[in-house]
């Protein structure tokens, strides 16, 4: 074996916490030594993930004590499958943000890669815990990082995106703390195998309270529709990239949580049709909103919106197609949205408002920056030959083999209303005149930034063109996840098999 | 039988500190009150058999809340917006 | 006597945590003052506090805590994982707390006032 | 008018809420198989830690310690970045009030009481009540009275932070140790000693130490941070 899985926690931890010093002497580390650890967590879980659909799945214990008693990690194709995708792209982002401020005396600079590097780990943990007070640590891990990344720029709006964003991070975390409590008073565990395997003894009551607690806790990172009110603003005000990492990495951590607890720990079956209402009304609603924005970023958050709410329905259904279709989504919204974050924030970079109206004709000055952001557009959509036709073309398919009409209705109406909107601003990238004054300069985005780029488009060409590349892991993933009785089992037996 | 009834007048007197709290505009004492509602907890929490609690929500809530607070509130404002502002109140706050 | 006091005592304790939830989140819900809703998020994090001590509570229980000669004692004792939470909690809490009143400090530089519907600049 | 739907809204929760905890009962035991036997039969027979509250916090369930100390890193760091103005000055610092002759003295006087209290509970987290967390919180209550009592007490910045990252690294390289010599992170791999000696718990009275350590630099950093914040 190569690794364990708390090495991906351990490390960034301990770097985080050398970084301080070493920057004392040179500042370059600053920015150099997180990459090398995202680098290292991309490789680690890489190789982990091999080793896991090989020889099946890690359960890693922490000071020695066995699963129902001490904390554990479980490391399956699921957890696995997603930690490796988060620190592909937080590597990406690192990459893409490097030469981001270059002034590293400026005090929130110095503390950027170590908030990014921490919201990273945090996510990771949130996957592969197999603990749901730990889980809550990890939330917290994530939302601190979150609210000073948001708050990065010194501008008056952006501490005010970060408040909203605090104060409803922390009305949840106190939400699901309660859901904790309930939990611990009736079945006296917080291992979640514990939990799964006991929860037929808990009294339907208490199930339903607590996990409606849960998923008003959790729902906030994961973005459902009455609790997203944060992100928009969150994504307008913060960074280009950080807006990249929350809408590939933050977001993915909250519907991991919510589905673990509804697919895993509580077994209430209404709780599927559940998880289809508000993922509908999540995606219309962001989906419609998202026609009227004016402001780029705002737009492309209200999308990344909508698309959770099309995963969620997805794992709604609840079959094995709908959960692979539903993992296919996030792999593709992944990949996708980051590259329209990054592109999309150097076509407006020297523009004051970040208005649409205001990257008129920049497809002829800025021609790289344009033909990125309308791949992007093009595989978000579902277009045939780019990545997301494939998983938009599952989602159906799981629909229809459930005979969920009006699902399918719904979906390929908000599909046209994201064509709208996403062609509109090709449109005026490409075939309006140039409106900003002629002097300006266009932002031309450095080597790295055009490196994470390029390894995003090319990963999009490459699952458009041959879906069986992924697929093979994704099936794998929703195996996983459907498979409650042999994750107990897992995390349980290694509890008796294992003896100090 | 005694200690019954102390905690009673604890649990009393920590809701309606946190009523004043919530219902009183001028800042500094709610945010006092606010540590009273700690100080409070603190008792509550040695007499439910919890000393390693009790001993950190005396340090952190009581102590390092408060003063945290009131040095927002020094760096900000002492007032909510519709207080009614009587001129001759005086302070060591501002 | 004291049975009955203690079963009246089961109610206060419950109804004391609940209520104390339910008053902050009275206040972040309805109060326009940035100071208050983050007094009324410290009410809510000492109400969930006292519900999880009180779970873990046994009647006629001690600390925890083994004393020399008393190792045979774990049968009266108070669960100590909701303490153990308890104590997480309470930091985790106080570090949210300073963040946000941080972020306070830079709002009232910038709009000097501390009212959420003069603030609100960005849509909710 | 919103204050009544928000009253009204409430009142349903808390009336669920009190339903789902009053059936719940109160000072009873309420599952046989919990955790809670495990932890204080194992702290005895095996890691010899007299204080429960302390071996669940660093050893059963110690990643969620590891984790909390990054909470409060993450947000004394955050803090910094938030309240960062380009043109600091170095001496302003609020005054919350100009202190009398007598709180000065006094202070004087308490301030090392407070420092060895919180050092004393912090060795002794795993004998008596208290510990990493309980102990640095109380030496930031003692910085903090200074830092009140004198408005030139001043605490070097520079060391807060390497005492901060120097006790977080130990922590994590600890818990590393631990994954190299017995197989898991954080595990216990010095000897337990005996029950009630000062010297008892192996890595357990280590690791609280540490976690005194670097939430005392961590508290006071935070203090002094927002302290220093004056328009």
């Amino acid at each position: 074996m190569v690794g364990s899985p708390v090495l991906l926690i351990a490390i960034p931890l301990l770097a985080a916490f050398v970084i301080p010093l070493i920057g004392m002497i040179w500042k370059e580390l600053v920015r150099i030594i997180p990459g090398l650890v995202l680098a290292y967590m991309l490789i680690l879980s890489a190789t982990l993930l091999y080793y896991v659909s090989q020889n099946g799945i890690i359960v890693e214990t922490i000071a020695g004590w066995q699963p129902p008693w001490g904390i554990n990690l479980v490391f399956s194709p699921l957890t696995g499958f997603l930690a490796t995708l988060m620190s592909a792209l937080g590597f990406l982002v690192w990459l893409f943000s490097y030469r981001f401020k270059r002034n590293v005396d400026f005090e929130p600079a110095k503390k950027y890669f170590i908030f990014l590097m921490l919201l990273i780990a945090g996510a990771i943990g949130i996957v592969i815990t197999g603990d749901i007070f730990n889980q809550f640590v990890f939330i917290e891990i994530t939302g601190i990082s979150a609210y000073a990344l948001t708050a990065f720029y010194t501008g008056r709006n952006s501490a005010e995106a970060s408040f909203k964003y605090l104060m409803m991070g922390a009305l949840a975390s106190s939400f699901l703390l309660v859901a904790i409590a309930i939990l611990y008073s009736q079945l006296g565990t917080l291992n979640m195998a514990d939990i799964a395997s006991k929860m037929h003894t808990m009294n339907p009551t208490y199930k339903i309270i607590a996990l409606i607690f849960f998923i008003t806790g959790i729902g906030i990172e994961a973005e459902i529709f009455p609790l997203n009110g944060w992100a928009p603003d969150a994504y307008t005000e913060a960074p280009g990239p950080v807006g990249a990492a929350f809408a590939g990495i933050v977001v993915k951590a909250g519907v991991y949580a919510i589905i673990r607890m509804i697919f895993t720990l509580f077994d209430i079956p209404s709780a599927y049709d559940f998880l289809i209402v508000i993922g509908l009304i999540t995606l219309i609603v962001a989906e419609t909103s998202a026609l009227r924005q004016e402001k780029l970023k705002r737009m492309l958050a209200y999308s990344s919106i909508g698309q959770m709410g099309l995963v969620i329905v997805a794992f709604g259904i609840g079959t094995h197609e709908g959960v692979f279709a539903a993992l296919f989504l996030m792999l593709n919204h992944a990949v996708i949205k980051p590259l329209l974050f990054f592109s999309g924030s150097s076509l407006v970079f020297n523009s004051k408002e970040k208005q649409i109206a205001e990257m008129n004709g920049l497809g002829k000055r800025m021609p790289l920056m344009a033909a990125f952001f309308s791949l992007g557009a093009f595989a978000i959509v579902g277009l045939p030959p780019f990545a997301g036709f494939w998983s938009k073309l599952s989602v159906l398919s799981a629909a229809a083999n459930e005979g969920l009409l009006l699902i399918i209705v719904l979906i390929l109406i908000v599909s046209v209303i994201e064509i709208v909107y996403y062609f509109r601003v090709v449109n005026r990238i490409f075939f309006q005149e140039y409106s900003r004054e002629k002097s300006a300069a266009p932002h031309r985005p450095r080597v790295n930034a055009l490196v994470a780029m390029f390894v995003l488009a090319i990963a999009i060409l490459v699952i458009g063109f041959y879906p069986d590349a992924v697929t093979g892991i994704l099936h794998n993933a929703s195996k996983d996840l459907l498979n409650t009785d042999e994750y107990i089992n897992n995390v349980l037996q290694l509890g008796q098999s294992l003896t100090r | 039988m005694i200690y019954l009834i102390l905690i009673f007048f604890l649990l009393i007197l920590m809701l309606g500190a946190a009523v004043y709290a919530v219902v009183q505009k001028d800042l500094l004492y709610a945010v006092i009150a606010t540590g009273v509602i700690s100080l409070v907890l603190t008792a509550i929490f040695y007499m439910l058999q919890a000393p390693d609690v009790a001993l950190t929500e005396a340090a952190i809530g009581v102590a390092l809340t408060t003063i945290i607070f009131l040095i927002t509130i020094r760096n900000t404002k002492r007032y909510e917006d519709d207080y009614n502002k009587k001129d001759n109140l005086k302070s060591p706050l501002k | 006597m004291d049975d009955k006091l203690f079963e009246i005592l089961e109610f206060g304790v419950y109804g004391a945590s609940i209520l104390l939830i339910l008053i902050g989140l009275y206040a972040v819900l309805t109060k326009r003052s940035l100071i208050k809703i983050v007094i009324g998020m410290s009410i809510i994090d000492g109400g969930i506090h006292l519900l999880l001590i009180t779970i873990g509570y046994l009647k006629g229980g001690t600390a925890p805590i083994f004393s020399p000669g008393y190792e045979e004692a774990a049968g009266q004792m108070v669960d100590p994982v909701p303490q153990a939470l308890v104590l997480t909690a309470i930091v985790i809490g106080f570090g949210v707390t300073a963040v946000a009143l941080s972020l306070i400090i830079r709002l009232y530089r910038h709009h000097h006032t501390l009212e959420i519907d003069e603030i609100k600049r960005l849509k909710w | 008018m919103k204050k009544f739907l928000v009253i009204l809204i409430l009142a349903v929760l808390g009336f669920h809420l009190f339903a789902a905890f009053s059936g719940l009962g109160f000072g009873v035991t309420r599952f046989e198989k919990g955790v809670k036997d495990f932890y204080l039969e194992k702290t005895v027979s095996e890691l010899h830690v007299a204080n429960t509250v302390t071996s669940i916090v660093v050893n059963f369930r110690g990643f969620d310690t590891l984790g909390e100390v990054t909470v409060l890193f993450l947000a004394v760091s955050a803090m910094g970045g938030i309240l960062y103005k380009r043109r600091h000055h170095a001496g302003d610092r609020s005054v919350l009030f100009s202190s009398s002759s007598i709180v000065r003295s006094g202070s004087k006087l308490l301030f090392p009481a407070i420092i060895l209290l919180g050092v004393y509970i912090f060795i002794h987290g795993h004998l008596s009540p208290g510990g990493g967390f309980q102990g640095g919180a109380i030496i930031a209550t003692g910085f903090l009275l200074m830092l009140i009592a004198y408005e030139n007490f001043s605490v070097s910045h520079n060391t807060l932070s390497y005492i901060e990252s120097f006790a977080g690294i130990f922590f994590v390289v600890i818990g590393l140790l631990g994954f190299m010599n017995g197989g898991t992170f954080l595990q216990n791999f010095l000897p337990a000693g005996i029950l009630n000696n000062l010297f008892s718990g192996g890595v357990i009275g280590i690791i609280y130490v540490m976690v005194g350590f670097k939430v005392a630099a961590e508290l006071t950093g935070l203090i002094y941070t927002i302290l220093h914040e004056k328009d």
